[in-house]
């Protein structure tokens, strides 16, 4: 599986690797583009690219204006796909699919693995996808070499992290607070502990979000988990300074190079 | 027809609809939410306390009511009418959520959210967490909540904080996210109070669940009224609660003829209207947690919708209806939003009734109906709410120049 | 007691108060309209069609709720409530408006006429009368058109007339009049639809008789419900039709205190208040067809009153109350606007409940008494009404600057 | 009693009699005064000064009116009296108060008859007082000299009639329609035919009010009855055109001379 062999590869120079993350068309695809390019300079891993949706339940407020936004300018499936695929062939960061669950139903299993494939993604993250529901999705996925990715939350049992770890692959995106995007969470005792549960069961990469902005979450991502997963911080210093602001951002996380 | 009794791997599915598509993090709060359901299901004293609560505080059993001036006016079927309206609170929103209140009370949360649309769900929310002691917040789009400011007046004045939403349509729907947003981050303390047999498992047959006690009640009411079954029973059906509520009461007698009726706004075109089921703009999706027919676009967003009556007017509906659809146990129909003002002036001249807009959609279509069958069958029509609290929409929908006067004269007093 | 139990030669007396002061042109109306009466009393079917009706149009019985939050709080009596604001149209008016429609159709009379003042009693009657199919005028002073326009949006559009009278005050005691007007030009087709236990006889009585059905229901479901029959019974007092409801239900027990609560208005002194029997301000009077004490001048004429509460802003009370003051059986006391706007913010936040102003004032008066009370005994408060049909009255009493803001939004889309 | 002799020595020349009504202080004692002139001058045998009310209940828009703004006005019972004193003194016309019954009540029974009879009035019509209701007062009021006059109406059977007329004194006033006053009554046979039903129970005058405007009405009243009553039509006289319309109006009358 080609997102395991990239992590393992990269994880032996770096720790920990970083995921970003742009919703597609917002501000514009010529912004994301130029996001990217910073993204990629600063030697981001991975990059989930959110396909707009008009009911953005798990997302947090800056978040879902983007969706709302996109969607207001027409941005469509098609366009992101579109997007993804100049994506990938210029750089050389994984990309994954992030989006509802609505997006991939409507278009159909199959069609919707085919153009994320053909659109050069390795997986992709629908939080709003519960594995009992993800079977033959994920199925269709693995067959096809693209990774689903699912999330590991501290709500969750013991019983229930062994099982979403059966259900795990390439990696696990370890929720490290409760709440919508957005948010700012302290990285504390409490998230260690929650990443060494997590460990437990599994050996997958942990990729922990929600709140990540400072170069101490990165560190403290890199001494309990995997990768760091940026979301909210990154577009919220490019609403406020467009790339001059995006750029000393990442400057300031100090991330390895690659 | 035992609708809740699922087959093994298949919890919260109708048929192909249902489910529970949430996010990973509010797993365990819907299977505490389950168990405890599930317990109060099983404990034999705990209708009964339910029931008991709606006697004593919303006034029910609700009578059903014989229409003769409507019925002869239309010359055909005898229609009769279960009146959800006189329930505290003036709709049968309140019966879900007093039912929501008891849970909420044996989960030990002491904070509940609620989404509402026209507001009658979030006035019956705001009327619970008083009455049970609960710390209450209620999400409602900017839109709503600039329309229908009396409700909001109520919820605020009965102790809880109404949140304006002012993302994507800012109505129903956002409301529905920004609870879900609310829900995972609180989960611990907070219970959500789902207002219609919508989202995912097991709100749809929680909500049904308490709802049953309308049909439970009518059954035996217009067999004594009436001296038999009716043969048609219709609902108006936004999320689908009130219908679910009716239509349980009938489901295993096959010679009685459900009827759902959805907002046809200003008519069949997409984004005219809310008819899910009724017209063929729908299709088959999965969002706000649960599967079955939105009004979508190719894309999987969702699209704008129309009508007089701001609780219809909603994308989605109870993933219980497209199964009941396709077994042949309900028919869909839609009524425009003229046909519904009509009817509401119709109803209230001849039998001194006044439906809330959305329940006015039910006797629409029963308007129709009633004159094409004869004076010895029976219509029972669910008046689901009370129109007079929504004056506002209603003076709007009739379009009353005296009103529009007064509010100019009362807006001079305040100032403007 | 049987008040309606007249001697000989006192007919429609209760000690001095009462009679039946009116032009000579309605002897013959007000007779027919007695033996039609006493005819229906007689008949041991009429009370339960009446309470049929009520049953199944009105939702009757209305229940008796405990308010354990409320009690809890103030730390006294266990008080328990009387919910008449759950019946359709929101009121206990309904209660003697469908009776005095069923009179009405044994007189053969096909057009109704009525007074109101808050606008409660004119709604019930335009109900009632698209009910019956009777033809229906509404008079009502100008002042309460102009601030009660929801009720006259409602009763224009249940097919009745509405009358602004603009003579005198403008209000409750004009409309009276000018009912009397139309009466004694139109009683043959027409019967007056009096809305309170005030008028001549034989209206007090008529009134009386139909709302005893609150007080009958509340013995029983009192009894039931708290094991005993209640300490004391606290009822506000318009013209005294809500309050002789439930009070008939309790007059002969003997260990039950009745208050009835009157407007204190802006408190006490001539002008200030609508307290006829609580404050000092009152004397004995005959107007408006009957004796009572009235809010008079020294010329005997009437003086303008003043109340937070429409239906309680009036010079004159239900003869049957001065009686019952004398015989010690009622006693009264007044709530202020001030106490009143307490309570009723009380009242919601603890109880999820929303009594109207005038019932608030019941409540209101409950508040006081409570505390000093020890914590078994018991209270019983008639809440005559629901509020939120008034929401403009209560937004202005509580003083809503959100709402006073939506209206002048309102204004503006109305092209102000 | 004297309204009695007065009557009959004035119909021994008159057929009908006239009597008119003013309400007192309105628009002004100076106006009601003028007013008051001039409905002498035309030989009007009686006069009703209405006292004023707050509830006039049984009167038309324009006495309603005038009850109102006369009150208004500041004008007192008192007012009254001392009106009726200047009146009786100077005009030979009879005076009777006419108002409601909670006026008389409120001052008390005994009292209302002294100051009546100090005023120089020959008696009073309250239209709300019923005769069951009438006994103390009226006996008071006949001891006193004074006429208690009461009320005929089409809606009374014969017996109630026959009651009635043995509760009469002096005159009856005759209520020719149902209503309050100030409509048009039409003068016609029902009206007629009534007049002779009370004439079957009382030999006393018979005065017909409730409309009374026109030369026609005052001939018709002559034929069937004893006194003409005219009340709102001069009123409105007065209030279109003052002096010179009322004395119009009194012209077209053609009221015979005393
Ligand atoms: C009176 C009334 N009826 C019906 C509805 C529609 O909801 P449901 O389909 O869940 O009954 C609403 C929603 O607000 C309502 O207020
Ligand atoms: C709700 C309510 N309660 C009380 C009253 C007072 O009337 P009564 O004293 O006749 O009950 C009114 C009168 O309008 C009313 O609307």
């Amino acid at each position: 599986m080609e997102l395991k062999q990239f992590i393992e590869t990269r994880k032996k120079s770096k720790s920990p690797l970083v995921m970003t993350h742009v919703v597609c068309g917002y501000p514009s695809f010529e912004d994301n583009l130029k996001e990217l390019e910073i993204m990629d300079e600063f030697g981001v891993d991975f990059v989930e690219l959110q396909f707009p949706f008009t009911e953005p339940a798990a997302d947090g407020p800056l978040f879902v204006k983007a969706n709302q936004v996109a969607i207001e300018q027409g941005v469509r499936v098609g366009d992101c796909f579109d997007f993804m695929k100049r994506v990938t062939d210029r750089f050389s960061f994984k990309v994954l699919m992030m989006g509802y669950y609505n997006t991939v139903f409507k278009m159909g299993h199959e069609r919707f693995v085919n153009r994320l494939k053909e659109a050069g993604g390795s997986g992709y993250i629908l939080p709003d996808l519960p594995i009992e529901e993800a079977q033959e999705l994920h199925q269709l996925s693995l067959d096809a070499g693209l990774t689903p990715v699912i999330l590991m939350t501290p709500t969750n049992t013991d019983q229930r992290l062994e099982q979403l770890a059966r259900a795990a692959h390439g990696l696990v995106y370890v929720v490290a607070r409760k709440g919508v995007t957005g948010g700012k969470t302290q990285m504390s005792d409490d998230v260690a502990q929650f990443l060494s549960r997590c460990r437990k069961f599994t050996d997958l990469p942990l990729g922990v979000g929600f709140g990540v902005s400072s170069k101490e979450d990165i560190e403290f991502i890199g001494a309990h988990g995997d990768i760091a997963i940026i979301g909210t911080a990154a577009l919220k210093a490019w609403e406020e300074g467009g790339a001059e602001q995006l750029r000393a951002f990442f400057s300031q996380l100090e991330i390895q190079p690659n | 027809m035992d609708l809740f009794d699922f087959e093994e791997g298949r919890e919260g599915y109708y048929g192909q609809y249902g489910g529970a598509f949430v996010p990973e993090i509010l797993t365990s709060t819907i299977e505490e939410l389950k168990s405890c359901f599930k317990a109060c299901k099983e404990d034999p004293g705990f209708w009964d306390e339910f029931e008991q609560l709606m006697q004593q505080y919303s006034g029910r059993p609700t009578p059903v009511t014989y229409l003769p001036n409507l019925s002869k006016k239309l010359g055909g079927a005898q229609i009769y009418v279960k009146r959800e309206d006189l329930n505290h609170t003036g709709s049968h929103k309140i019966n879900n959520v007093m039912g929501q209140g008891l849970l909420a009370k044996r989960l030990g949360k002491p904070r509940v959210i609620a989404e509402t649309g026209a507001g009658q769900h979030g006035f019956a929310t705001a009327t619970m967490a008083a009455k049970f002691g609960f710390e209450c917040k209620i999400y409602m789009g900017e839109v709503d909540v600039l329309r229908q400011r009396p409700n909001v007046f109520w919820m605020e004045n009965l102790g809880a904080e109404v949140i304006a939403v002012k993302d994507g349509q800012r109505t129903l729907k956002d409301a529905i996210n920004e609870c879900m947003r609310d829900w995972v981050a609180n989960m611990d303390t907070t219970h959500y109070v789902l207002g219609t047999a919508c989202g995912p498992h097991p709100f749809p047959e929680i909500v049904s669940y308490f709802q049953s006690i309308i049909g439970k009640e009518a059954n035996r009411q217009i067999q004594e009224l009436a001296g038999r079954l009716p043969d048609r029973v219709y609902a108006c059906v936004g999320g689908g609660s009130n219908a679910m509520g009716i239509f349980q009461g009938f489901l295993d007698d096959d010679s009685v003829e459900l009827i759902g009726c959805e907002a046809g706004g200003s008519g069949t075109g997409i984004g005219h209207h809310a008819a899910r089921l009724a017209y063929p703009d729908a299709s088959v999706g999965v969002a706000q947690g649960y599967k079955t027919f939105f009004l979508q676009d190719d894309d999987g967003n969702m699209l704008d919708t129309e009508s007089v009556a701001a609780g219809l007017d909603y994308i989605g509906i109870s993933p219980i209806f497209p199964y009941l659809q396709e077994q042949g146990r309900v028919r869909f129909a839609a009524a425009t939003n003229d046909e519904v003002t009509e009817a509401l002036r119709l109803v209230m001249a001849t039998e001194g009734l006044i439906p809330a807009l959305e329940s006015t959609h039910a006797f629409a279509r029963a308007i129709v109906e009633a004159p094409e069958m004869s004076k010895d069958e029976i219509i029972l029509v669910n008046q689901s709410g009370r129109g007079d609290k929504d004056i506002f929409t209603v003076a709007d929908a009739l379009d009353d120049d005296h009103w529009k006067c007064f509010i100019r004269n009362k807006a001079v007093e305040y100032g403007a």
